[in-house]
């Protein structure tokens, strides 16, 4: 470390550079071991060993005055780009996060994968995934920001195409690397407006809390930094590439159609990179860069992210595809992050980032493990069904116990009842959005009244899953009498990681209290130091009026799902098309975008053909008419005039020669002519 | 237009068109005969010039000397030789002769230009000598102002003359003679 | 024995050997070759470790601070009352060229290695390519204009007869248009050379000078010549600096290759085979870009930065253009070449920018683009050798069939479309931040220029994924059937000698890149330091 | 009074005709008889201008002078071409390329 550092965060900063750099290491060896299923303990062991020091350097550093330790990278220009870490609050958390959602899941994919062929090549994206993620959440500079931005995206490539056979899998992956890639082209341009205004990438020195972000100004639309004054479209467009970041990382509208179709990769990469660690770097990159947003920013990201949560729930009631309807989830849980970022909670929106990684990531174990089951059915009996469709399934609860009580715990976080994780984390957001919308008008009134309907449209589809899953009978033995069933919990590799995560989704891993979320541990340590906890009748009537009415959605669905009352609402009208077809993004980005570029790209090529070789092959064919015009003159003028001298010189010589036949009379006529010209010559001058 | 005039043109039409014929046969007998019809012309003509010693010499010399001269040849030559020296190519007008006719006549339009040019009746040396009365008159009788001459004067060209026609004779009579070692 | 000297006529030497060998050990061409290409590697990574770094070592427009300068006189004529002629042989490098002779040398040995594939008249490949490698040294380290007008003109021939001879159906077609394109710059360049010729006198010896060092001062040129900055002379109502600095960049840029002068690449790349078309993307398109920076911006700075705004512009328009018409393409080949002129682009905003950071990161890029184009091309050969087709649409699935070959080709597709921990990244993020950069310290380049090249990253993602999502993934169906599936074997162990190095130095300057950019940072920083006082 | 302009002519007239008939004949006798043409207008001049030299009478004299080497230049002529025929059995001087026989 090129500064001097106290030993004690010395020491800190090599735990966090082991813990980043052992991952990558496992990455190493499996890459070059290729086969073999030891390749699955070793990423395992080394994201445990990883999990040990963040939880070390998490014990030191949280709520420590931040460590920020950098060695010179290399210098361009005049500019020195250090690589280092940032140890604070935010990223020793999120480290910590990481490695506690991703112990469970490597074990659980060492079962889950483990009749896979590429078993090893597994656990080598995943152990690649893991070192990017750890990286990013501890770099310090934009450059290194970046990159591992762009790696995690990679990696999440790399995985969502695991089975790179599969023609869809290939698409969602190319489609979230280019989605991805779009939000990457954002960050890109915000980095450079950043350093063009600040002439640094140093993460601290620009959004620290009297950092550079910090001390410059918008007014009178200039942006002023010190010396450095530029017109102030300049931030915006650095917001708006930061946005683009984030919502193409954390699946925000309109960037987000990505994340359903990314659920052709693996369950397990699912609930590890789609649902609780890359979809919350988005929200991670917000919570870094929060100094730069100004009001009107932090607005704009309110009304995006309230509508993309109120977007995703719709969609999500009526899909009938277990992992889409996680995925559409997610989309709305991040988006609920987001406007909680826009309101101002940003303590919220941090703690309904952890807590919604857990919940979420369980959901998506305990959807792996019915999958499992299901795929169980369909290889045993020889059947071509989808093993993820909801419809299928049913009554799972006797066969599958443990699967069903994580289930429920995750899906009742999800809804944010009293007891869990969710109600602390969400049901501040809520009452901050409230809150907020008080000193607003017009618009934003709406915003949390949507997000109260959002909040209603996730009991539901919450319920919807469960009473689907595992109440009522198992449909598909109705559709084929004497299936041969033989569905049961999955081993202890599917329930330990369960258990765990389904402990975390509980109250009293955050708060003691569990009805009030400004007692959570993480929720205080985000908070400005100037916060002055204001008790009003939102704190109150919300959280009570919210959950009765979940409870009321709940019921409804138990109602039309399990009892089979009918629903009030007809399944054919536009209304639910509009829904299932996903508000017909995916067609509108297809005809919007993609075919036009297409078709522009083919446009230009047509014109690189016909246009510009064409006025390649018009000049070509002038040269060679002027060419064989110039040969012509060459043969008949040049070589003609050149002719016509050697003729000359030689009827000149055989003129001259003739001069000299030995004949006497040419001789005398020689001298007649001769004479007679002298004479004539004489006369005329 | 007096007499001599008439024969002036007339002298002069025999000797031109005489000359022609020369020119334009083919016939080498014929072209010899017609070449002493010009002969005899030109003795008339002068005689018009009031030299009738010339005129007499011209005869006698070419008529007499080298048309005899020139029959010999043929005669002695024989037959044979004749008829090869008679040999000429059929074609009268030849194309190969048009440069030459060109230049001639080129040179006769020259030579008409620069006579009629210069007035040879107003030379200088011509009114001095009109001046002087020193113009042969057709009542004088020159020969023997000639023979005078020819023995004061101009004995020294006489005698180079006599001597030069010796030297052609003997090497006449050399060349002439039948082949004995040569 | 100087060793840039040694480094450029090594090749010919070999030429020579190979020339006076009998054809019956045509079967040792190959190895002499790589011999060759080994040498000068060795030779060029001594030059790299021992080239000083710092400010007196800067090089650019001073004659003193060049490394490894040999200079001799060559050509002196006394012309009377014009003066002497005077040609030296003068080469030297700085931070400009380090670089470019080690990424030169490397992808050398790529296509020697790849020239297995060349089966017939072996004795000219050889001897054309070892001229052709000697002319590229050459042409990096010429520090006489009149010595790099040979050298590069040198480099013309060699290439138009590889591909002529060597190529593929369309190849006389392909090679008579790249020959005319270049021909068509170069005889421009000459008539410039000579203008600054004329122009230009040795402040030393008095005589007329080619020296390019000496063209770049100012106080050298004769008051009231052609290209004297304050006799404001005009050709065509132009400004005759302008004129000249047009003229030399469009040599250039048709090198490089800029849009609209790019359509000799794809033609060329496709039709010539494999080693050329790895020489051709790897290190021939950087001299268009070298001689942009040393020659146009170096000889006519005022001009250079005066016009930065169109450079920038046809920077951008080449990023965005090449990579929408890469998307269009059925052809691989043909895709990776228009990918090259996208990536070129980056170099030419870079430089537009004149900022530090532009003009590394265009240095960047061409190092990088040398060893990922190199590697893409090599790839593509390795299709194309096996089965002679390179459609997309005639393939799919290859990554079952071929796995290794498949993750360099992932390798190369993600290195190139600038994935971080990999050159491009590097190089294209900070030749943006320069064009970025460049609207607030020197007014060049407006913004939404480095916006819209940014796009170009994002087009870049589009082709690339597109491809490998048609070709490589999914289930394996080719349209040879079985009788392609037996001959699509994966790559064998001198393929991977090719690819390793390449991905290797990929990699490496991406996790590195302080091993350019240390090298280059004082000769860049000298540049924009001496460009920076034309800009009003 | 016939002037002296008229001989002047008619000698041009004769000289001209002679030269040409020396210039294309192609037989050695014609030739000699061409060049005697031209004498002779030759020496129609000088009897011409000789009518104004009373005293000395030198243009008569020359003439005769003239005749007299005409004469001899006849027999030597023809005593030449009479070898030449005997050589080369042809008298046509184009055919005679030989100096010696």
């Amino acid at each position: 470390m090129a500064q001097t550092l106290p030993y004690q965060q010395l020491t800190t900063c090599y735990y966090a550079l082991t813990a980043v750099v052992l991952p990558v290491l496992a990455f190493a060896v499996n890459f070059f071991l290729k086969k073999g299923k030891a390749a699955g303990w070793i990423s395992t062991i080394a994201i445990g060993a990883t999990t040990v020091f963040a939880a070390i350097v998490f014990k030191q550093q949280w709520n420590a005055p931040l460590i920020h330790a950098t060695i010179p990278w290399f210098t361009i220009g005049g500019t020195a780009v250090n690589a280092g870490i940032l140890l604070n609050n935010l990223s020793v958390l999120l480290l910590l996060l990481v490695n506690v959602i991703a112990l469970p899941v490597h074990i659980y994919s060492m079962a889950y994968m483990s009749h896979d062929e590429g078993f090893s090549r597994y656990f080598t994206y995943l152990s690649f995934f893991c070192f990017s993620m750890l990286a990013l959440v501890v770099v310090d500079n934009l450059v290194l920001f970046y990159a591992f931005w762009e790696l995690v995206g990679f990696s999440s490539y790399l995985l969502i195409g695991f089975w790179f056979t599969r023609d869809k899998a290939v698409q969602a992956n190319k489609k979230a690397f280019i989605m991805n890639r779009i939000g990457d082209v954002g960050l890109l341009i915000a980095i450079m407006v950043l350093f063009s205004q600040y002439h640094t990438f140093d993460l601290n020195a620009l959004f620290s809390a009297d950092g550079l972000v910090a001390n410059s100004t918008l007014t009178n639309g200039l942006w002023i930094n010190g010396t450095s004054t530029i017109p102030a479209v300049w931030q915006y467009l650095a917001c708006a590439g930061l946005f683009l970041a984030v919502a193409a990382k954390s699946a925000q509208f309109p960037l987000h159609t990505w994340l359903p179709d990314a659920m052709e990769g693996p369950t397990s990469v699912s609930a590890l990179i789609h649902a609780a660690t890359m979809v919350a770097a988005g929200i991670f990159l917000l919570g870094r860069v929060y100094p730069l947003f100004s009001v009107h920013e932090l607005d704009a990201l309110a009304i995006i992210g309230c509508f993309t949560a109120f977007m995703a729930a719709s969609i999500a009631i009526t899909q009938n595809d277990l992992k889409r309807i996680l995925a559409f989830s997610t989309i709305s849980q991040l988006g609920f992050m987001v406007m909680a970022m826009g309101i101002g909670a940003y303590a919220s929106s941090l703690f309904h980032l952890v807590t919604h990684a857990f919940f979420k990531c369980l959901l998506f174990l305990v959807a792996g493990a019915v999958i499992h089951e299901m795929q169980h059915i369909r290889d045993e009996n020889k059947l071509d069904f989808d093993p993820q469709n909801i419809l299928y399934m049913g009554g799972l609860r006797r066969k599958m116990p443990i699967t069903f009580i994580t289930a429920v715990i995750a899906g009742l976080a999800l809804v944010g009842l009293p007891f869990t994780s969710g109600y602390l984390s969400k049901d501040g957001i809520l009452i901050q959005a409230f809150e907020w919308s008080d000193t607003k008008a017009g618009v934003f009134k709406i915003i949390p009244i949507l997000t109260l309907i959002t909040s209603w449209l996730t009991a539901f589809y919450v319920a919807r899953l469960v009473f689907k899953v595992f109440f009522g009978k198992f449909r598909l033995s109705e559709v084929n009498p004497g299936l041969k069933l033989h569905v049961h919990d999955g081993p202890w590799k599917f329930n330990v990681p369960m258990i765990f995560l389904a402990i975390c989704c509980l109250f009293p891993v955050f708060s003691l209290n569990p009805f009030l979320y400004e007692h959570a541990w993480i929720y205080k340590s985000f908070l400005p130091s100037n916060f002055l906890e204001r008790m009003n009748p939102y704190h109150t009537i919300i959280p009570i009026a919210l959950n009765i009415l979940s409870l009321l959605v709940i019921y409804w669905a138990y109602a039309v799902y399990v009892l089979d009352k009918k629903l009030p609402l007809k399944q054919n009208n536009w209304l639910f098309a509009f829904s299932y077809y996903q508000w017909y993004f995916n067609e509108a980005y297809q005809k919007v975008f993609v075919q036009p570029v297409l078709a522009i790209s083919t446009g230009l090529f047509a014109f690189d053909r016909k246009g510009i070789d064409g006025l390649i092959h018009f000049f070509n064919r002038i040269i060679l008419w002027v060419a064989k015009l110039s040969a012509a003159i060459d043969r008949y003028v040049v070589d003609g005039f050149l002719h016509f001298v050697v003729a000359l010189v030689r009827q000149i010589g055989n003129f001259a020669r003739s001069f000299q036949t030995g004949r006497v009379q040419y001789y005398l006529l020689t001298t007649v002519v001769a004479i007679v010209a002298w004479v004539i010559l004489k006369i005329l001058i | 237009m007096s007499a001599a005039q008439i024969l002036f043109g007339l002298m002069s039409f025999i000797a031109l068109a005489s000359a022609v014929y020369v020119a334009a046969s083919n016939n080498l007998v014929r072209s010899v005969f017609m070449f002493f019809v010009t002969l005899f012309a030109l003795a008339g003509l002068y005689v018009l010039a009031l030299a009738d010693f010339v005129a007499v010499t011209q005869i006698v010399i070419y008529v007499g000397g080298i048309l005899v001269l020139i029959l010999f040849v043929f005669m002695l030559s024989g037959r044979e030789t004749l008829e090869a020296m008679q040999h000429q190519p059929k074609r009268l007008w030849k194309l190969a002769n048009l440069p030459a006719f060109l230049i001639c006549a080129l040179l006769l339009i020259v030579l008409f230009n620069l006579f009629m040019n210069t007035n040879a009746d107003a030379l200088p040396w011509i009114k001095q000598a009109v001046h002087n009365n020193d113009v042969i008159k057709a009542e004088n009788t020159m020969t023997e102002n000639i023979g005078i001459n020819l023995m004061t004067r101009y004995l020294l060209p006489f005698e180079v003359i006599s001597i030069l026609l010796l030297m052609a004779l003997a090497g006449a009579a050399h060349l002439s003679r039948k082949e004995a070692g040569a | 024995m100087n060793l840039l000297t040694l480094l450029i006529f090594i090749p010919l030497l070999a030429g020579l050997v190979i020339a006076v060998m009998p054809s019956s050990l045509r079967g040792s061409f190959k190895y002499i070759t790589l011999l060759t290409a080994v040498i000068q590697l060795v030779l060029s990574v001594l030059i790299y470790l021992n080239f000083k770094t710092g400010a007196t070592h800067a090089g650019v427009v001073h004659e003193d601070q060049f490394q490894f300068v040999q200079k001799l006189p060559w050509i002196r004529l006394n012309l009377g009352g014009v003066g002497d002629l005077q040609i030296d042989y003068f080469v030297g490098i700085d931070g400009v060229s380090v670089t470019l002779l080690v990424m030169s040398a490397l992808v050398m040995i790529v296509a020697v290695i790849a020239s297995w594939e060349i089966k017939t008249n072996l004795k000219g490949y050889f001897i054309l390519f070892l001229i052709l490698d000697m002319a590229v040294f050459g042409v990096f380290s010429a520090l006489d204009f009149f010595l790099f007008y040979l050298f590069y003109e040198l480099m013309l021939l060699p290439l138009y007869f590889l591909i002529g001879m060597w190529g593929g159906p369309r190849r006389e077609y392909a090679s008579i248009k790249f020959f005319l394109y270049t021909l068509f710059g170069s005889v421009f360049m000459l008539l410039v050379m000579v203008g600054l010729y004329l122009s230009v006198k040795d402040p030393v010896t008095g005589n007329h000078t080619f020296n390019i060092i000496q063209m770049m001062n100012p106080a050298n040129y004769d008051a009231g010549s052609v290209f004297s900055a304050l006799s404001h002379q005009t050709i065509l109502g132009m400004p005759a600096r302008m004129v000249g600095f047009v003229v030399l960049f469009i040599a250039f840029a048709i090198k490089v290759p800029v849009v609209p002068l790019h359509t000799w690449l794809p033609d060329a790349h496709v039709e010539a085979p494999t080693p050329v078309s790895i020489l051709l993307a790897g290190v021939l398109l950087k001299i268009g870009g070298y001689g942009i920076i040393r020659i146009c911006a170096g000889i006519f700075p005022d001009a250079a930065v005066q016009s930065s705004y169109w450079l920038g512009l046809l920077g951008v328009i080449s990023i965005l253009y090449g990579a929408l018409n890469a998307l269009a393409q059925r052809d691989l080949k043909r895709l990776i070449a228009y990918s090259s002129v996208s990536h070129m682009g980056f170099v030419l905003l870079g430089i537009a920018s004149f900022t530090a950071e532009g003009i590394s990161g265009a240095i960047m890029q061409m190092v990088s683009h040398g060893f990922l184009s190199s590697m893409l091309f090599f790839l593509v050969g390795v299709v194309y050798t096996r089965v002679h087709d390179r459609d997309i649409y005639n393939f799919r699935g290859l990554a079952t069939l071929m796995p290794s070959y498949t993750l360099f080709v992932v390798i190369a597709f993600f290195a190139s479309l600038g994935l971080p921990g990999f050159s491009a990244f590097v190089a294209e993020a900070f030749s943006l931040a320069g064009a970025f950069k460049s609207a607030n310290t020197n007014g060049l380049l407006p913004q939404w220029m480095a916006a819209c090249g940014a796009l170009g990253i994002l087009l870049g993602a589009g082709y690339f994924l597109w491809t490998l999502q048609r070709m490589f993934f999914g289930t394996p169906l080719l349209k040879g059937g079985e009788s392609w599936k037996l001959s699509l074997t994966d790559i064998n162990w001198r393929e991977r000698s090719a690819l390793i190095p390449l991905a290797f130095m990929a990699l490496l300057l991406g996790v590195m890149p302080s091993l350019v950019f240390n090298k280059i940072n004082d000769s860049v920083l000298l540049l924009v330091d001496f460009t920076r006082q034309f800009i009003k | 009074m016939i002037s002296l302009t008229h001989y002047l002519l008619v000698g041009a007239c004769l000289f001209c005709i002679g030269l040409y008939v020396a210039l294309t004949k192609r037989n050695a006798i014609q030739i000699l008889i061409g060049i005697e043409l031209m004498l002779n207008a030759g020496i129609l001049n000088l009897v011409a201008f000789g009518k104004f030299d009373k005293a000395a009478n030198g243009g008569q004299l020359f003439a005769l002078f003239a005749i007299v080497l005409a004469a001899a230049t006849t027999a030597v002529a023809l005593a030449i071409i009479l070898n030449v025929y005997r050589r080369y059995k042809t008298i046509d001087p184009n055919k005679v390329d030989k100096l010696k026989g």
